[in-house]
């Protein structure tokens, strides 16, 4: 009968086997297809809370599918680290689907709703694969299955812009496809096996830190995965993409998929190469440190200089992407945990600024900033919450992304890289220029008369908005929980 | 523009002796795909080959008229589906997520065939299904 | 001797890809590249990967061929 | 590390020159469809790359005979073959996106030139 780690794989199979059934479900009714994707990422949630207390409870679950023992079977893995992603992307793409149901009406012909739903479901179980993968080459389908279903998320929006934007995403990404694939092959042909554990310990085995091949195995796939997740140079193909897709959409991209990416490139360089390489034999570490300086800064001017707040939000996430990838720099227990948990606070708080972001659009159709004046006494609680995730992002106690700043400030003191510490405290200014400008916009001025139709968007979008703002204060106070899991993951992770 | 209808009477003789063979050789990479090359995925490109011949000779219209929309979405889930319920069916029966060996129908080694078989002929359907839909969805009209 | 079909094989595939790249006219392209992804199933099927020739046989000799002719006919079949 | 070590792996040479062939038409060539053409030459240069790899000299392919005992060495390694397998399926899939995207940019624009189609938008 069904054990409990039995239920990690339930976690992948639901969300991918009930997108098969969601085309058919549109041809049958249209509004089928946001109840059956409710329920089953309802009960995807379910399922992985009580996985979190399992792992929390009893500590790493590994489960071998096929019953062979770990180098012949295709092993998965979950630990605390793993289920708290595997929480955030349900939990993010239940609120997508939830925020969909009013959002995509009128947006998409009847038969198209049921192929939108399936994609996200594709896309949510295709993550799930990635994130729980303890073997390279299964991470590496799962990372195709949720960049194809992203490419043509982003491109099916009805702007006509939308689709060349989703073309320069997919060119970009199937060179990442192409050089992760090929670091695998490297690899592959010097260790024979695919197994993360494996590779760690034939890579020490058979005396290869120096070898040429892993090396260049490393910088494929450390490149490769780079450009899925944004990092700074490699970050181009994001602000277009989000500029013209559909605001789900961009929530669900900058929430998880950049976030997904950058947590399996983490994992793969300390658990499969080792300290030992990233850190002496190719600085890796040291590389993101001053990678992640630049971003940090860079990412904040041009977020200033942006007229469009789609935009402007894409290019806060190059900065926040600068911020996780500070804690890999800064290398320490301390600044990796610090920068992990600004992971989890950066889904919510870019989730829900970009859900408030929906809301406006999905009343007024505008993005370009100058229009929102006077959109706060329009739409109070849609900006409140707007305003909340934006004074999160800025650091302003007792929020979530304050924690996080404040963290990965003191890790970088307590490691001697003072300079990071000024470069955050620079940067959470910038932040703050950039969103009091729309909150004084919003709020402070314009006036009352013109305009009366226009009102609070419908419970479905103010909702999901609403969880994700009230999370951010909840996990500004709550957040040794996610902490204290992070660090126990951590431990492993760093030798 | 040509004349919407283009028929040549040697392509379609040819096609009509063609399709059956390319049919029964799809089936049979299908089914023999444990034992020898190929599997559900080669034999199902093969399969929907077929009906790609048939278009390219016919009229795409004629195509879609056999292998309707309705049609296809059913067809779709059936390989995921039957991979899933014997992998799920593994785990009742106390074993691992696709541990054949653990259903007590067969002997070990048996079971193991017979349900790998049965899985390959569902990713083969599905394969001709989605490869038709890829097919039809990208040289139909615009609309 | 096979070695040399090996090699005649293995040199065909470099020179069906310049020809993918050069020629202006994509349907002579997209042929062209049937012709380079057959060469490369034979090559597959030399290399003890039977399965993956049979694979690619029928994907990229068959299938993607006609996708590519497919979207050229909808859109324009010279390259500016 | 001499000379023939070099020139015995010549399938290695053919997979890199493939790779660069692929990587130049999706960086130099304008057409959209010429950049997904360099896209899949790309690809089937890493298939064989990882077919290359998994060859054996004096080997046979990996398909079991009830017959005989299972001696490793006289075998190929099956597991580049299933990998490369799943990656041809991938490939599939991603030259289908990629070629709706292409028809869905000619119809919006009227041009598959990427320059052109960058000055229109």
């Amino acid at each position: 009968m069904f054990g409990s780690s039995d239920l990690l794989i339930l976690v992948v199979l639901v969300p991918l086997i009930t997108a098969y059934f969601l085309p058919l479900c549109g041809y049958i009714r249209s509004s089928l297809c946001n109840l059956v994707s409710v329920f089953s990422l309802s009960i995807s949630l379910i399922i992985s809370l009580y996985l979190a207390k399992i792992v929390v409870l009893e500590g790493t679950i590994q489960y071998f599918t096929t019953g062979f023992q770990p180098p012949f079977a295709i092993e998965i893995r979950a630990d605390q680290l793993t289920v708290l992603m595997v929480l955030a992307t349900i939990l993010l793409s239940l609120l997508t689907v939830i925020y969909s149901r009013y959002f995509i009406r009128g947006r998409f012909t009847e038969e198209r709703k049921g192929l939108y739903y399936a994609l996200i479901l594709l896309l949510a179980g295709g993550l799930n694969w990635f994130i729980i993968a303890a073997d390279i080459f299964n991470m590496f389908v799962g990372l195709e299955i949720l960049s194809i279903s992203s490419y043509t998320l982003i491109g099916i929006s009805q702007k006509r812009k939308a689709i060349i934007s989703g073309f320069k995403y997919l060119l970009m990404g199937a060179i990442g496809s192409s050089f992760t694939l090929l670091g695998i092959g490297y690899l592959y042909i010097m260790t024979g096996t695919l197994n993360f554990n494996d590779l760690a310990l034939r890579i020490i085995e058979l005396n290869l830190m120096h070898s040429e091949a892993i090396l260049a195995s490393l910088a494929f796939i450390v490149t490769g995965l780079s450009i899925k997740s944004a990092i700074f140079p490699l970050h181009v193909w994001m602000p277009d993409a989000y500029s013209e897709a559909l605001v789900p959409i961009c929530a669900l991209s900058s929430g998880i998929i950049v976030e997904a990416a950058v947590y399996m490139l983490i994992r793969i360089i300390y658990t499969v190469y080792g300290t030992k390489i990233i850190m002496e034999i190719v600085p890796i570490t040291t590389i993101f440190l001053y990678i992640s300086g630049i971003a940090i800064i860079l990412g904040s001017f041009f977020a200033i200089s942006q007229t469009n707040i789609k935009r402007m939000l894409a290019y806060s996430s190059v900065s926040q992407m600068g911020y996780i990838i500070l804690g890999v720099g800064i290398s320490t227990k301390l600044g990796l945990s610090a920068g992990f948990l600004h992971l989890f606070n950066h889904t919510i708080m870019k989730a829900c600024l970009f859900f408030a972001v929906g809301g406006v659009v999905y009343r007024k159709g505008i993005t370009e900033i100058y229009e929102f004046r006077g959109i706060g006494k329009k739409m109070p609680w849609t900006m409140t919450f707007f305003s909340i995730a934006a004074l999160s992002i800025i650091g302003v106690p007792p929020t979530n992304g304050f924690v996080s700043k404040f963290l990965l400030a003191y890790a970088s003191l307590d490691a001697e890289k003072w300079f990071f510490a000024i470069i955050i405290l620079i940067s959470s200014l910038l932040n703050a220029v950039y969103f009091f400008k729309i909150i004084n916009i919003s709020f402070f001025s314009g006036k009352k008369e013109e305009e009366k139709d226009i009102k609070e968007p419908p419970k479905t979008i103010l909702i999901p908005t609403g969880i994700l703002a009230i999370l951010c204060i909840i996990i500004g106070f709550a957040f040794p929980i996610p902490l204290s899991m992070i660090e126990t993951a951590i431990k492993s992770l760093i030798t | 523009m040509p004349a919407d209808r283009w028929e040549d009477v040697i392509a379609q003789t040819i096609a009509r002796l063609l399709i059956p063979m390319i049919l029964l050789y799809g089936i049979y990479v299908i089914f023999h795909g444990h034992l020898s090359p190929g599997g559900g995925f080669q034999g199902g490109v093969i399969l929907a080959s077929s009906v790609i011949l048939y278009s390219l000779v016919h009229e795409l219209d004629q195509a879609t008229k056999f292998f309707k929309k309705k049609f296809r979405v059913i067809l779709e889930p059936i390989g995921p589906i039957i991979f899933a319920f014997i992998g799920l069916l593994c785990i009742f029966f106390s074993g691992n997520f696709i541990q054949y060996s653990k259903l007590p129908f067969l002997g070990d080694k048996e079971m193991a065939a017979v349900s790998i078989t049965i899985i390959e002929a569902g990713i083969g359907v599905t394969v001709m299904a989605m490869v038709i839909s890829i097919f039809f969805s990208l040289g139909g009209r615009n609309r | 001797m096979i070695w040399v079909l090996d090699i005649l094989l293995l040199i065909l595939l470099p020179l069906t890809a310049i020809v993918v790249v050069r020629s202006r006219d994509l349907m002579v392209a997209a042929i062209v590249y049937s012709i380079y992804s057959f060469d490369m199933a034979i090559i597959y099927t030399q290399l003890n990967a039977p399965d993956v020739g049979l694979a690619e046989a029928a994907v990229g000799a068959g299938a993607t061929t006609i996708l590519f002719l497919i979207a050229i006919t909808k859109t324009e079949r010279m390259e500016e | 590390m001499n000379l023939s070590f070099y020139l015995q792996h010549y399938n290695y040479w053919i997979c890199v020159s493939l790779f660069m062939i692929g990587i130049y038409t999706m960086i130099a060539k304008k057409n959209i469809i010429k950049k997904f053409m360099g896209l899949n030459i790309v690809d089937t240069s890493i298939f064989l790359f990882f077919i290359s790899m998994g060859d054996k000299r004096n080997a046979a392919a990996p398909i079991l005979h009830a017959e005989n005992e299972i001696i490793v060495n006289n075998y190929v390694n099956p597991l580049p073959s299933v990998i490369i397998l799943t990656a041809i399926v991938v490939a599939l899939g991603l030259t289908a996106t990629a070629l709706s995207f292409a028809v869905k940019i000619y119809e919006e624009y009227g041009t598959l030139n990427s320059e052109k189609i960058e000055r229109l938008w």
